[in-house]
């Protein structure tokens, strides 16, 4: 199987004349190159400012979109690689940061120790949902299932006092241990733990992507029919992607906990979970950098639009519509068009 | 251009850019304001941020106020939680960052509130928040600087208790709250007090926050014996729990209710055999008192807002403004809020109401108990003070 | 006259019919064939709005390129697209009547009359869900569907695609009849001997181009085509 | 205890119908012009509002509830013309769509009505006895209306002519196009509807339960359990799942747990998806 072209000429079909196909492909390497390069410059900035800043708001600031950057890149593999819909996103970061939690509490773990049996149950968890819904082709019953556990996590989460607290959640007293003779227990500390995670989720969202597991991930999305009669195993290969997305949702988890020092079951709840959708979108589905574009946009811009008070969040509400209506590739295509070498001939 | 010159230059601008702040700030109190503007839990909190912007636009128009033999005005600060923890806590490091800010009010709710009041304690500035989770914050050791300007619920409850077995004459009562930390907290103090005046509990239900139907877990107080229902701390909850009582039929009719007033039972005064309540600051439904009324008047002038329910919230912070810049006067300082903490805890206010803190910095106010009886309204005051 | 002019669709960069230029005169049965792909089904629904095209298409001096498929149905052009396109979970009855969608209720009663009257099976299956008939009984009801319209030219795709040879003749007699009828009448179809069998001028598409047009037997002579399409 | 289960059911059929009417704008506006609104809620809060507003106004509850109606009605019509209609056929930009739309509605609404609850005077109050049970007259009401809403709804898709575009929309699009159904036109039409309907449950729940900007999150996720358990864009299965919802959360509130009321919905949802993948109704896609 060849490599599957970019995102955003995916819906294309090649020219056949094989100096425009040559042509097509080089240009094709630029812009991804370039893209790249809009994208690590854009990282660059997320991650060297906190690192830099004297203020600790920057510093939170900086983990704040560092987590919610974990999310938006961990859901774009499921979402914008496979195309299937998973609207249990903040289900699985809360269960993270609750897991870990627990761990701590009633096992008398380190912060570390409780790390691989929290990645291990939301993988578990994961499996259970994905294989059953995943089996269906369209997406639409994964989505309605994982918007359902979702709720039903939080809900039990709200009810089951002595685990975990109920309602009024849990304050936390703990933070990450020195590992390395690095001081994770900071704020400072907590920002390098989330700002790591970011980086490492965005490497396995490159791996992914450009490995035989991703092209079948794309060939899924596109078609899921051919795609198995391609001899891709389509359950199988959306269900390890699920997890894998999961897993990484319910690690940001365990950061906010120390983080935050408190969790409650409202970090569940649905509509955070639909907003780590709309960052997707808003960014640009399906791209490397899309993520983190709608991460900046989602969380960043309503911290610049402060002065707007009350009408801050309908502003960004605007600004969703306007991309998704504008815009449909997201800031992503956005850029990429804007990059992209004319070229003559055919429209 | 030599070089010297250049350097005054530069010299000469920065100055220029710097002193203004650097004059403003020997006669400006910055006073962070933080709360849920948006989102759910911005029915509390914006009130409150009104009554705090109402207090200090009232002292900057009087020309400030002297601690010292200086005038200061205040400049307001505000941040907004998004009625969200995560964005509440980098909200709190927002306001934060203003190293000037020493003195923090703000949140009613809890899930914003405790990653407030631990950013605040972490950085050593004055906080007064309301939240029920400060309970278990405020008088521990590191968050000495803490203050919940609420009374708690044992201080309230104890002398509403007794005025609820004795006004509506109760033998057995439900309780029905939504299913959150400050039902848990109510049924622990109310549990034990109703039976030591001689009032049974009979059923104690907790519904999912949020319910609007209350019809199939009403339908669990019928045929229970009970002459009365406890119906919780929020208005809407107790007016849609009175209402559906009133529809389903069968239940009790005597209610008593721990918000702060009468609204929920108002319209059905003439269906209900009784329905007491906590007036917590002040009557502002049924003003009886100049002094309130007048403060409803410039509320209403100030906030463009009609006096609901929730304006309870704005009076609390309206009268902590004050009470602040007294503590700041007997302290004799603006720049240490240790100081000023320490003279707040056990300071008492004569203010639109009467309130103080006690050493650990928890309000304690005279409250009212309101009573709505035979198509009547009257308040007991209670003296806690 | 129905005239077609540097007719061209294309499906982003991917051009499906590439300049297209026919006439069907007022009357006739004309039929384009071509193998699959070559652009007649776009042709069709060029034609009657459904998919976005350039170029002229003009019935005398009423130009209907550009309009919405229900005002080119309005102007009595109708297709039985391929497939079919019936409403299944709805009976025949339901089926024909919205045929006449865009006519008054009394045209509708006096057409659904007349359709009942000229094929029994109708009648018959009238309160039975579409979905459930056979392949040849749903192109019937597809074809009467169209005519509920009273169209004044009839467009057919693929009118005998996976029919067995006794529904084929079927379609064939109803096709002839309505010619005879005066009705004006273009069909898409890969089944040339059924073509010849049955039109007065077939044009031949290939790769989005005509490349043939005329008489059946003057057509049917070139040696490319009888290659292409009898396989002789 | 007989008389008690009878009740309870009666109490989950009263809110079922409520449910119901929210759940066939959702199913409408999902299966027949392939747009998931998540925005729908924040029409029922915006059709409570008005009818709040013009009760408070002097109109009276009837006038108000016809006034939600149709001002949802437009809102639908105009929401389809400016922002949906470019959505068409994709799924995720619908759906980032309509939570750009949640965010302005939502805090707007909160900005300028202020987040306190507001309650609207029932027309008709207390309750009445039939044979042995209790039952609350405005329950009832809500139970009559949203039968008859939805009632006359079906009847609207059986026999009218335009009820018939809208299901050989929902069956075949290309072919409905064929016949001259403007499918445009149709689309915006369902939306409209779909938004009215919007409009009454909002009245309808303003009669019963409190008025607040966030009020739209309760009906939009149980519209969508609904949407999916009867089977996305079937309309008896929206129905026969709005009533069946109402009577498990009643059951669930009433003899087990009232704090995890929203969770019986989920719990019925995760099995109906499980064991009948196509909705109540087997055959899925497209039933009206």
């Amino acid at each position: 199987m060849t490599d599957m072209p970019d995102l955003a000429t995916a819906s294309v079909p090649p020219a056949k004349a094989p100096t425009a196909w040559r042509g097509w492909l080089g240009s094709l390497a630029g812009r991804r190159t370039l893209l790249a390069v809009l994208g690590i410059a854009a990282l660059a900035v997320l991650l060297a400012v906190p690192a830099t800043a004297s203020s600790r708001y920057i510093v939170y600031l900086g983990t704040l979109l560092a987590l919610h950057g974990v999310l938006a890149v961990s859901l774009n593999i499921i979402m914008g690689f496979a195309g299937q819909f998973a609207l249990a996103h903040a289900a699985f970061y809360g269960l993270g940061a609750y897991t870990s939690a627990i761990l701590i509490r009633d096992f008398d773990l380190s912060f570390w120790a409780s790390l691989p049996p929290t990645a291990a149950a939301a993988a578990l968890l994961a499996a259970a949902i994905g294989y059953p819904s995943l089996r269906f082709t369209g997406g639409i019953h994964f989505a309605l299932i994982t918007f359902a556990f979702g709720e039903l996590i939080r809900l039990v989460t709200a009810n089951w006092h002595d685990l975990t607290g109920g309602p009024q959640g849990m304050q936390l007293g703990f933070s990450p241990e020195p590992l390395l003779g690095i001081d994770f227990g900071s704020t400072r500390g907590i920002y390098a733990l989330a700002a790591g995670l970011l980086v490492i989720s965005l490497a396995i969202a490159a791996a992914i992507r450009f490995s035989r597991f991703g092209r079948s991930l794309v060939a899924i999305r596109e078609d899921e029919v051919l795609a198995s009669s391609l001899g891709i195993n389509v359950t199988a290969n959306k269900m390890a992607a699920f997890v894998i997305t999961s897993v990484l949702a319910a690690l940001a988890g365990t950061i906010y906990g120390p983080f935050v020092g408190f969790i409650s079951p409202e970090m569940m709840s649905a509509s955070d979970s639909i907003s780590v959708v709309g960052m997707l979108i808003v960014g640009g589905l399906g791209t490397l950098a899309g993520p983190i574009f709608g991460t900046l946009i989602f969380m960043g811009l309503p911290e610049l639009l402060r002065v707007a008070k009350l009408y801050r969040l309908v502003i960004l509400g605007l600004i969703i519509i306007a991309v998704v209506l504008f815009a449909p590739k997201g800031v992503a295509g956005v850029i990429d068009r804007l990059i992209r070498p004319k070229r003559g001939g055919a429209r | 251009m030599n070089i010297g010159r250049l350097l005054s230059i530069i010299a000469s601008a920065s100055l220029a850019l710097w002193a203004p702040g650097a004059l403003a700030q020997t006669d400006t109190v910055k006073l962070g304001v933080i709360g849920s503007l948006t989102g759910p839990h911005s029915g509390w909190d914006v009130p409150a941020s009104d009554g705090v912007q109402m207090a200090v636009s009232e002292i900057n128009a009087a020309g400030g106020f002297k601690v010292g033999d200086k005038t200061y005005k205040f400049s307001v600060v505000q941040e907004d939680t998004q009625s969200k923890p995560d964005i509440a806590a980098t909200a709190a490091q927002k306001l934060l960052s203003d190293e000037d800010i020493r003195f923090v009010m703000g949140v009613l709710t809890s899930t914003p509130g405790v990653p407030v009041a631990n950013q605040m304690a972490r950085a050593k500035v004055l906080y007064v928040g309301g939240f029920t989770a400060m309970d278990g914050l405020v008088g521990t050791k590191g968050k000495e600087l803490l203050l919940r300007a609420l009374d708690t619920d044992e201080t309230a409850a104890k002398g509403f208790v007794p005025a609820a077995a004795k006004e509506l004459g109760l033998k057995r009562v439900g309780m029905l709250l939504p299913n959150d930390d400050v039902s848990k907290s109510i049924v622990k103090i109310y549990e034990p007090l109703f039976k030591q005046n001689g009032i049974e509990v009979g059923l104690v239900e907790l519904f999912q926050p949020g319910t609007t139907d209350f019809a199939p877990v009403l339908r669990k107080f019928q045929n229970q014996g009970l002459d009365g229902l406890f119906i919780g701390y929020s208005d809407p909850d107790a007016e849609a729990i009175i209402r559906q009582s009133l529809e389903i039929g069968g239940l009790p009719t005597k209610f008593v209710y721990r918000g702060g007033s009468s609204q929920p039972a108002a319209k059905y005064a003439d269906k209900i055999d009784g329905f007491l309540w906590q007036i917590l600051t002040r009557d502002l439904a049924n003003p009886s008192d100049d002094k309130v009324k007048d403060w409803i008047l410039r509320y209403k002038a100030f906030t463009k807002k009609e006096v609901t329910p929730q304006t309870y919230w704005a009076l609390t912070f309206y009268d902590t403004v004050f009470m602040l810049v007294k503590a700041m006067q007997e302290a004799g300082t603006v720049t240490d809020p240790a100081a000023v903490a320490a003279k707040l805890k056990g300071m008492a206010y004569d203010g639109v109401r009467r309130m103080s803190y006690n050493g650990e910095g928890r309000a304690i106010t005279d409250i009212d108990i309101g009573v709505l009886k035979g198509g009547k309204v009257y308040s007991i005051p209670q003296k806690i003070l | 006259m129905l005239t077609v002019e540097n007719l061209k669709v294309a499906y982003g960069r991917v051009e499906a019919v590439r300049g297209v230029s026919f006439a069907v005169p007022a009357g006739q049965i004309a039929a384009l064939i071509g193998a699959n792909g070559a652009g007649k089904s776009s042709t069709l629904n060029a034609l009657t709005g459904l998919v976005r095209c350039r170029g002229k298409i003009a019935e005398g001096d009423i130009r209907f390129d550009g309009l919405a498929t229900d005002a080119i149905v309005r102007h009595g052009v109708v297709q039985v697209a391929q497939g079919r396109q019936l409403f299944p979970l709805m009976s025949v009855r339901e089926n024909l009547e919205l045929g006449a969608f865009l006519r008054s209720a009394a045209d509708k009663r006096r057409r659904l009359d007349e359709l009942m009257a000229r094929f029994p099976l109708l009648a018959e299956r009238a309160e039975q869900a579409a979905g459930t008939l056979s392949g040849g009984e749903q192109q019937l009801v597809a074809i009467a569907r169209a005519l509920m319209a009273e169209p004044r030219i009839l467009l057919i795709d693929e009118p005998c695609l996976g029919l067995a040879p006794i529904m084929i003749r079927r379609v064939a007699a109803v096709l002839r009849d309505l010619h005879a009828a005066g009705l004006t009448i273009l069909i898409a179809e890969q089944n040339a001997s059924f073509a010849t069998a049955i039109a007065e001028h077939l044009l031949v598409m290939e790769n989005g181009r005509i490349t043939q047009a005329g008489p059946p037997a003057a057509v049917m002579a070139h040696a490319d085509v009888r290659r292409a399409y009898l396989g002789i | 205890m007989g008389l008690d289960i009878a009740q309870t059911l009666i109490d989950g059929l009263m809110v079922g119908g409520l449910y119901a009417t929210v759940a066939l704008g959702i199913t409408l506006v999902f299966g027949l012009v392939g747009i998931l609104n998540f925005a729908h809620g924040q029409s029922v809060m915006l059709g409570a509002y008005v009818t709040f507003f013009g009760v408070q106004a002097g109109l009276g509850f009837w006038l108000s509830a016809a006034l939600a109606v149709l001002a949802m009605a437009a809102f639908g019509a105009i929401l389809e013309q400016l922002v949906f209609r470019r959505t068409l056929g994709d799924h995720m930009a619908g759906l980032a769509v309509s939570l750009g739309l949640i965010m302005v509605i939502e805090n707007l609404a909160a900005a300028t009505f202020s987040p306190d609850p507001r309650f609207v005077d029932p027309p008709v109050s207390g309750s009445i006895m039939v044979g042995p049970l209790q039952l609350s007259s405005q329950r009832l009401l809500v139970l009559a209306i949203s039968t008859a809403l939805i009632g006359g709804f079906y009847l609207f898709l059986q026999r009218a002519t335009l009820g018939k575009a809208i299901r050989a929309m929902a069956q075949n699009r290309q072919g409905a196009a064929l016949v001259g159904v403007r499918v445009s036109l149709v689309s915006r039409t369902i939306f409209t509807i779909g938004s009215a309907l919007a409009g009454a449950a909002g009245a309808l729940y303003a009669s019963l339960f409190a008025v607040t900007p966030y009020m739209g999150n309760t009906p939009l996720t149980k519209g969508f359990i609904l949407a999916a358990l009867g089977g996305l864009g079937s309309v008896p299965g929206a129905i026969a799942a709005g009533f069946l919802l109402g009577i498990a959360e009643s059951f669930g509130s009433r003899y087990l747990s009232a704090s995890f009321r929203d969770g019986y919905g989920f719990i019925l949802l995760i099995l109906a998806l499980l064991f009948l993948p196509t909705g109540l109704f087997g055959a899925g896609k497209a039933r009206v």
